[in-house]
């Protein structure tokens, strides 16, 4: 192996590792606030990339039903425990907006506005899916134990799953790379989308860590995650707050499925593999640490694109495995007495 | 008619499939299911009692089903020997495994063995061992005096045995001395740890006995199917054996029956029903059932099995007449002595030089303000945390440091501020889980119900316990449906099946109406008078003044006063730090 | 009572169960991937069971569809169910040599004849009691690697670097191809593996780039093949790439691209059907079912794996008459019938090839099954 | 009508019943105390009047019913907890922990919300010396007031109190209780709940003896101080 081969294979690492981190920083997220482990967060992704690509051929594409049709029973499942006061806010947020986004892309869908009008609506269409997802299946279950949140996580990643299949098809898609541009660096060519990837990246970690440093709901945020009764006892609502938490989860999701999208092929089912990794990256960082989660994303990209090389048969092993000794450091450094849940 | 149940239960077994009517494929859905419930029944005892999810149990399967495959097709060795081998296969990854991951503690734990599972599903894929991704085929079907078990009826005969066998071994394993150590490990590792279990060997013991069940029914998939591929043994499988378990209510046996039964049969309807409501033109089973899913845990978070059966009836024990054998009694002297003892907790100092020592015979009080640190100090004294400096020493003997199992076997008994009994566990059970370390039947003694004549003896001795702080009536009640109060009692109770030189009382007294205090003061009292040390932290000072002889006194760690209650007392600084004084 | 008159009684009772059936339509039960990581094949096959007869022989035909979500075991347990529930008289699937493998003996058990959709030789390889009773109608991988290897012979290709899915498909064509090379006097320089979902393939493609092969093998199924293709092009390979059969429908061409202009393949004729000369008996055959299968499902939608279902129907169609000579449909002697009966087909043409059985040989396809393709503007075109 | 109305409340958990039937009133302005051994139930008390803990009867605040309400709509009405465990975000800054508790006022602006940091700055001192340390790594002392600062933050109608004193020198519990008096200038009322019966009594107007989850005695703070019972129970054994 030469420079040159290294080269490249540390720079394919570190934007795959960029998407990881973004899916690791959403598990991180959303387990502190909300102690759901959320398997569905790779669907996010996909269902955003395969929209995005749909969008590029000119057409609606039919994950607008899921839209639509989540956000309604989304609706439906908050109705029934809501007070009448905040209805007219929930139907803005279930019912309204999906109908409002649905117009807008049957208006400009087959304009072919280009990559950034896309790109937009993808986001608008998928992010949204995220909080319906909490109110209609995690809401109700707010106080459970972590293990009857994650064997409901498992339930909705098999039934969004089973919707991508239906509305996306068995068959991958690659959406539209926002620049063709390709830079020369030495004997290195580095992709125009790749920069996009690691500086979208960098700009939403950027924006995370402003909005909860700065930012008296991101204060909100963290503050559940600390102490969720200390968050309820100064008034903050956990469910407002694990509903933004999925808003958030949403929106990067989306984002890394339209960044992803023109890089490789992207199935229905394809996000739940960038989730599992994400997911290891986040255990790395033990669900609570985002910067140790981010850097372990990195170091997850990378790890796979030199095992690839050196030996491609054993590569999910490879990555999988790895964790192993991280978590037992981890483990051992942070002692507890505690009995278990 | 109740004695005969196996009885029925085998006739049943044998005679269900071949009942007149009974569609074929309903067998066939009962051997599906029976093969899951018995990984399921596995998980109710890890995940469900244990508290240790695990994302695993299908790769434990293939395990022993590789195993199994590999021994019968390659080395043509007979089917019934490739069961020991398939048990210990899935025994011996779990112990390989276990021993790496199982030092990870909740979610971290669940992570780690998501992990495995990936990677050993991939692994599978990628051995030419165990044939790479098209598996092994062509395993011969078991047989038996020349019959063949092809036929599902026959196989469902054998599954309904092995399932049975598996529940029976469960039950039986809950019902030991090791299956009440594994029965703690939810919410009272720390109490089950200061009666001397080993709470990493009863995690491990779980982790294996869960694995092996798991291949046991990794070996009846391999020679039932008679073809095996990574696919049954990847991370989907887990998961479902997983939710199974949580459908069906994790943490009792039936629950895995139940669960599985759910799970498959509504697999099964969902494929048959859905096309007639929707048409041909998509596969909606998946997402109904992630629907279906969803909502039964929104509706039953804790499994179906607790809305049919509100609860077990209390396990029936024997109570057995023949005294355990007691310790030796102490020498008159020190039986404890404390000298400098330390420790911080972050910037906290919650410990700073105590000192003081007490004899056998003797009772002493420890009192002061909340958040004194006579809590920390107790936890010092049992081994559950250790000290930053300073020594202990137990009958001139330096046990400075040692593990909380190591100090229960020297003979320290303990109770907690905050009552520590396991809430799954009737009073009895929570009783006798003090006298641990006076059995020492194996797990495996216990799946097979040759630890019986102990049990007995050990739960004679916990009866005597109840007997002697008057709670013999309420034996067979849950242990968190008493009073607060009456809990204390119990802790007491366990802890003198210790049979303890030391006893470490955390507030006995509190929540007990003055009658109840005065017969615990005539317990305590007649404790002493037989060789015993006792060392009371109590804010009844009514209580503490008229037992103890003398008073040790600490404020913000350190000891600020000691002597007999009536100088303590009358000590300005005792009355500045504790008794209070206006403002 | 004692045990063995138990058992006894309740024998007696199975038995009088037993031949009930008479006068019943011919039920064909499908188990397919039409979920799961097999998803691409077994949708279009289940596609494909929209345009099947009704009637065959004058008898009523009744097919019974079952998704085993690309799972062996639930290929199993559906098998099962087709069999003892449905009581179907022949078995179509499943989509996946692990789970046809698995299936064979529960067929053999039962004694139902079983048609694999799945391409691995060793679903009837070597011939025995177990695999009497089952069949498959896609080309043998071997055919199909056996025609790779050749090209690249007659190309003067001599080195090639492989890359194939993490599963059985990749495993197999690995196994078939290595033998097949060997023959050609071509040279494999790397093996390498990726899984279908994977978004990166960049280690693998360095590691066949290094290697300095002539051309590059790509064993992959559906549109992820495209991505050890764009990512060579991408970094500046040159060689020739060839794919497999797996690749063949229009979902690769539009997310391949560019870059996958000049790909040559292996396919059944189906794939190129228009371009066949008319002499060709296979064109009729395909035209037809690629015309309805299109109208049913829009236009390009047509593949070699939704025709993989139709050829099996068409082999029951030409088994049937054979079978109903035996007994009724839903007997044992129909069912042993139908399988004799597909053991006789002789010169039968299907949409991938003409099919000539025997108790050997349970796939039956000769040359004719398999034509050589390439990519041209965007297109498949025939290669002579 | 009394600030905090509450009747016939019982709390039962785990299969006990650990308060039973426990009726009291707390009027605007002054300091009600319950004082009790023990595992007598006062933080069960605390806790559902906080919504913390489920109950059956009522409790009324300002006249109105918040029998059923959770604890965020309770903050939003004008209740206040210091919990016995401080509940404090500890990986947050002193300044951060200051803000969330204005938490129920984010809609009055950034404005407001500085004029009650600085308020409660003045009240406590080493607080405003500590604002930008994590919560965590500060001492016992430091922690109660802010956990009561916190509290105070929402400007609540009524400010419940667990054991202020648990595990703190005399001289802070000294300067807590103080504060705990002065607070009654400012017009919020204050149910304390306090194991230091002496000190409890002594800036109270009102008590309550808790025993065994009932109220046994109940009367103006300067006659239970004096009640021969209560001396020789709670504070008797100073003397």
């Amino acid at each position: 192996m030469d420079l040159s081969i290294l080269l490249i294979l540390l720079q394919d690492g570190i934007v795959n590792g960029a998407v990881y981190a973004l899916v690791a920083l959403c598990l991180v997220l959303v387990f502190a606030v909300t102690r759901i482990i959320l398997i569905p967060q790779g669907e996010f992704v996909s269902f955003a990339a395969l929209t995005y690509a749909v969008l590029d051929t000119g057409v609606a594409p039919a994950s607008l039903y899921l839209l639509c049709g989540l956000g309604a029973a989304a609706f439906l499942r908050s109705c029934w425990t809501r007070r009448g006061s905040e209805l007219l806010w929930l139907a803005l947020e279930t019912l309204i907006l999906p109908a409002i986004v649905t117009l807008i892309t049957i208006w400009l869908a087959p304009l072919h506005l280009g990559v950034a009008v896309q790109a937009i609506l993808a986001i608008a269409i998928t992010a949204p899916l995220a909080p319906y997802l909490y109110r209609l299946a995690y809401q109700p279950l707010a106080e459970a134990s972590v293990l009857v949140l994650l064997i409901a996580s498992v339930g909705a990643h098999l039934a969004l799953g089973g919707i991508g299949l239906l509305v996306f098809g068995p068959e991958g898609s690659r959406g539209p790379a926002f620049t063709s541009a390709i830079f020369h660096l030495g004997d290195q060519t580095i992709s125009g989308q790749s920069l996009w990837i690691v500086a979208l990246t960098a700009a939403s970690l950027t924006g995370l860590y402003l909005f909860f440093e700065f930012t008296l709901l991101g204060a909100a945020l963290r503050a559940t995650a600390v102490n969720r009764l200390g968050a309820r006892l100064v008034g903050i609502r956990t469910s407002q707050s694990g509903l933004i938490a999925f808003t958030l989860a949403g929106l990067l999701g989306a984002l890394s499925g339209v960044l992803i999208a023109p890089l490789t092929t992207i199935y229905y089912d394809g996000g739940f593999l960038i989730g599992l990794k994400g997911f290891v990256a986040a255990i790395i960082g033990a669900l609570a640490s985002t910067p140790i989660a981010v850097v372990a994303a990195l170091g997850v990209g990378v790890v796979e694109s030199f095992s690839s090389f050196w030996a491609s048969a054993f590569k999910e092993v490879i990555v999988f495995t790895l964790i192993i000794p991280v978590l037992l450091w981890r483990s051992l450094r942070h002692q507890t007495t505690e009995d278990e849940e | 008619m109740i004695r005969f149940w196996p009885v029925l239960v085998i006739i049943a077994a044998f005679g269900l499939p071949w009942l007149p009517g009974l569609p074929l494929f309903w067998v066939t859905l009962g051997n599906e299911i029976g093969i899951a419930a018995i990984v399921a029944t596995g998980l109710v005892i890890l995940t469900g009692i244990g508290g240790m999810t695990s994302f695993a149990q299908a790769s434990f399967m293939g395990f022993g089903a590789y195993a199994t495959a590999i021994l019968s097709t390659r080395y043509g060795v007979s089917p019934w020997l490739g069961l020991p081998a398939a048990l210990l296969a899935s025994g011996i990854a779990a112990l390989a495994i276990g021993a790496i991951t199982l030092r990870l503690r909740a979610h971290y734990l669940a992570l780690g063995t998501l992990a495995w599972s990936v990677s050993l599903y991939y692994l599978f894929g990628t051995l030419d061992l165990v044939g790479r991704n098209d598996g092994i085929s062509s395993i011969p079907p078991l047989q038996l005096a020349g019959v063949k078990f092809v036929d599902v009826r026959q196989s469902f005969t054998l599954i309904a045995l092995a399932l049975l066998a598996s529940l029976w071994a469960s039950r039986n394993l809950l019902d030991s001395r090791w299956g009440r150590a594994i029965r703690a490990l939810r919410g009272g590792s720390v109490a089950a740890a200061s009666f001397g279990v080993n709470i990493a060997a009863a995690r491990m013991l779980a982790f294996v006995y869960a694995a092996v069940l798991a291949g046991l029914a990794g070996w009846l998939f391999a020679h039932l199917q008679r073809a095996v591929n990574p696919t049954p043994f990847g991370l989907n499988a887990s998961i479902e054996y997983l939710l199974m378990t949580v459908i069906g209510g994790a943490a009792q046996l039936p629950g895995a029956l139940l669960g599985a039964g759910l799970v498959v049969i509504v697999n099964d309807r969902l494929q048959d029903w859905l096309p007639l409501l929707l048409g041909h033109a998509g596969n909606f089973e998946v997402i109904v059932f992630g629907l279906l899913l969803v909502l039964v845990l929104q509706f039953a978070p804790s499994g179906l099995w607790p809305l049919i059966a509100r609860r077990t009836a209390a396990t029936r024990h024997t109570i057995g007449t023949i005294a355990l054998p007691k310790r030796a009694t102490p020498a008159p002297g020190p039986a404890l002595e404390v000298s400098g003892l330390r420790k911080r907790f972050g910037g906290l100092v919650a410990v700073a030089d105590l000192t003081f020592s007490l004899s056998a015979r003797e009772i002493i009080g420890l009192i002061g303000p909340n958040g004194a640190g006579k809590s920390t100090s107790f936890n010092l004294l049992t081994g559950v945390t250790k000290p930053d400096a300073g020594t202990v020493r137990l009958a001139g003997r330096d046990v400075t440091g040692l593990s909380a199992p190591a100090m229960a076997r020297l003979g320290v008994a303990r109770s907690f501020q905050h009552v520590k009994l396991a809430a799954s566990m009737s009073v009895i059970e929570n009783v006798v889980l003090g006298a641990h370390l006076r059995g020492n039947a194996s797990p495996i003694a216990g799946v097979f119900r040759q630890d019986r004549a102990e049990e007995a003896a050990l739960f004679g001795e916990a009866m005597r316990q109840l007997e002697r702080v008057g709670l013999a009536e309420l034996a067979d009640r849950p242990a968190t449906s008493l009073a607060l109060g009456q809990q204390r009692i119990v802790e007491i109770a366990r802890a003198l099946c210790l049979d303890p030189s030391l006893l470490l009382l955390d507030e006995p007294a509190a929540g007990l109406r003055h009658a109840e205090k005065q017969a615990l003061a005539e317990l305590l009292r007649k404790l002493a008078a037989e060789g015993m040390a006792i060392l009371l932290v109590e804010h009844d000072m009514e209580f503490v003044m008229n037992l103890a002889a003398r008073l040790v006194v600490m404020d913000f760690g350190t000891r600020i006063a000691e002597g007999p209650p009536a100088e303590v007392r009358r000590n300005p600084a005792v009355i500045e730090a504790y008794l209070g004084s206006a403002a | 009572m004692p045990l063995s008159r138990i058992l006894g009684v309740l024998t007696v009772s199975a038995l009088a169960l037993t031949g009930a059936a008479n006068a019943e339509p011919i039920r064909i039960g499908l188990t397919l991937s039409a979920t799961g990581p097999a998803a691409s094949l077994g949708i279009p096959q289940r596609n494909s069971v929209a345009l099947m007869p009704k009637q065959m022989s004058g008898q009523d035909v009744e097919y019974i569809v079952l998704d085993d979500a690309s799972d062996a075991s639930k290929a199993v347990a559906n098998a099962r169910k087709l069999i003892d529930e449905n009581k179907v008289d022949v078995l179509i699937g499943s989509s996946t040599t692990p789970a046809a493998l698995a299936m064979i003996d529960v067929a053999a058990e039962k004694h139902v004849p079983m048609i694999a959709l799945a391409a691995s030789a060793a679903i009837i390889t070597p011939m025995d009691d177990r695999k009497h009773w089952a069949f498959k109608s896609p080309q043998n991988d071997s055919l199909m690697a056996e025609a790779i290897a050749a090209h690249m012979e007659k190309a003067g290709v001599k080195s090639v670097a492989f890359i194939g899915f993490n599963d059985a498909y990749g495993d197999g064509w690995l196994a078939e191809f290595t033998p097949a090379a060997a023959r050609h006097h071509v040279t494999i320089t790397t093996t390498e593996k990726y899984a279908r979902p994977d978004t990166s393939v960049t280690g693998q493609v360095l590691k066949m780039i290094a290697s300095k092969p002539e051309a590059v093998l790509v064993a992959g199924a559906g549109t992820p093949a495209a991505l050890p293709q764009k990512t060579l092009r991408e970094r500046g390979f040159t060689g020739v790439i060839y794919q497999t059969h797996g690749v063949a429908n229009n979902d690769f061409l539009r997310v391949g691209g560019k870059d996958v202009e000049g790909t040559i393949l292996p396919s059944g004729p189906i794939l190129v059907a228009a371009q066949l000369p008319d002499s060709n008996p296979i064109k009729a055959v395909a035209l037809d079912y690629i015309t309805r299968y299109d109208a049913a499902n829009g236009a390009g939608s047509v593949n070699n794996f939704g025709a993989h279902a139709y050829d099996a129907m068409l082999m029951i169609q030409g088994a049937v008459p054979a079978a109903l000579a035996a007994g009724k449909p839903g007997t044992p002697e129909f069912r042993a019938g139908l399988r004799a009966g597909l053991e006789g087909l002789h010169n039968v043409t299907l949409d991938h090839g003409v099919t000539t059985m025997s108790p050997t040989d349970h796939n039956g396809f000769d040359e004719r099954a398999r034509v050589m393709v390439t990519v041209k503007d965007g297109h498949w075109a025939l290669l002579p | 009508m009394s600030l905090l109305e509450i009747d016939n409340l019982s709390i039962g958990y785990s299969g006990i019943e650990a308060v039973r039937s426990v009726s009291l009133r707390v009027e605007a302005g002054e300091i009600a105390t319950v004082i009790g051994p023990n595992g007598a139930g006062k933080t069960t008390l605390l806790g559902a009047i906080m919504g913390i803990l489920p109950s059956t009867g009522s409790i009324r605040l300002n006249g109105e019913s918040l029998t059923g309400t959770d604890i965020e709509h309770r903050v939003e009405r004008g209740m206040s907890l210091v919990a016995e465990s401080r509940e404090l975000f500890t990986t947050m800054t002193v300044a951060e922990n200051l803000r969330l508790g204005g938490f129920r006022l984010r809609a009055q602006g950034q404005a407001a919300l500085q004029r009650g940091m600085d308020e409660n700055y003045a009240l406590f001192p080493r607080l405003a010396e500590r604002r930008t340390q994590l919560a965590g790594t500060l001492s016992g002392g430091e922690r109660q007031m802010l956990a009561m600062a916190r509290a105070l933050m929402a400007r609540p109608r009524l400010l419940m109190l667990d054991e202020p004193s648990l595990g703190l020198a005399p001289l802070i519990v000294r300067d807590i209780f103080r504060t705990v008096a002065a607070l009654r200038a400012s017009g919020v009322a204050i149910l304390l709940v306090e194991q230091n019966a002496r000190a409890a009594l002594a800036i109270s107007d009102h008590a309550v003896v808790l025993e065994m989850g009932r109220i046994t005695l109940a009367g103006k703070s300067a006659d239970l101080a004096a009640n021969p019972r209560i001396v020789e129970m709670y504070l008797g054994a100073g003397r």
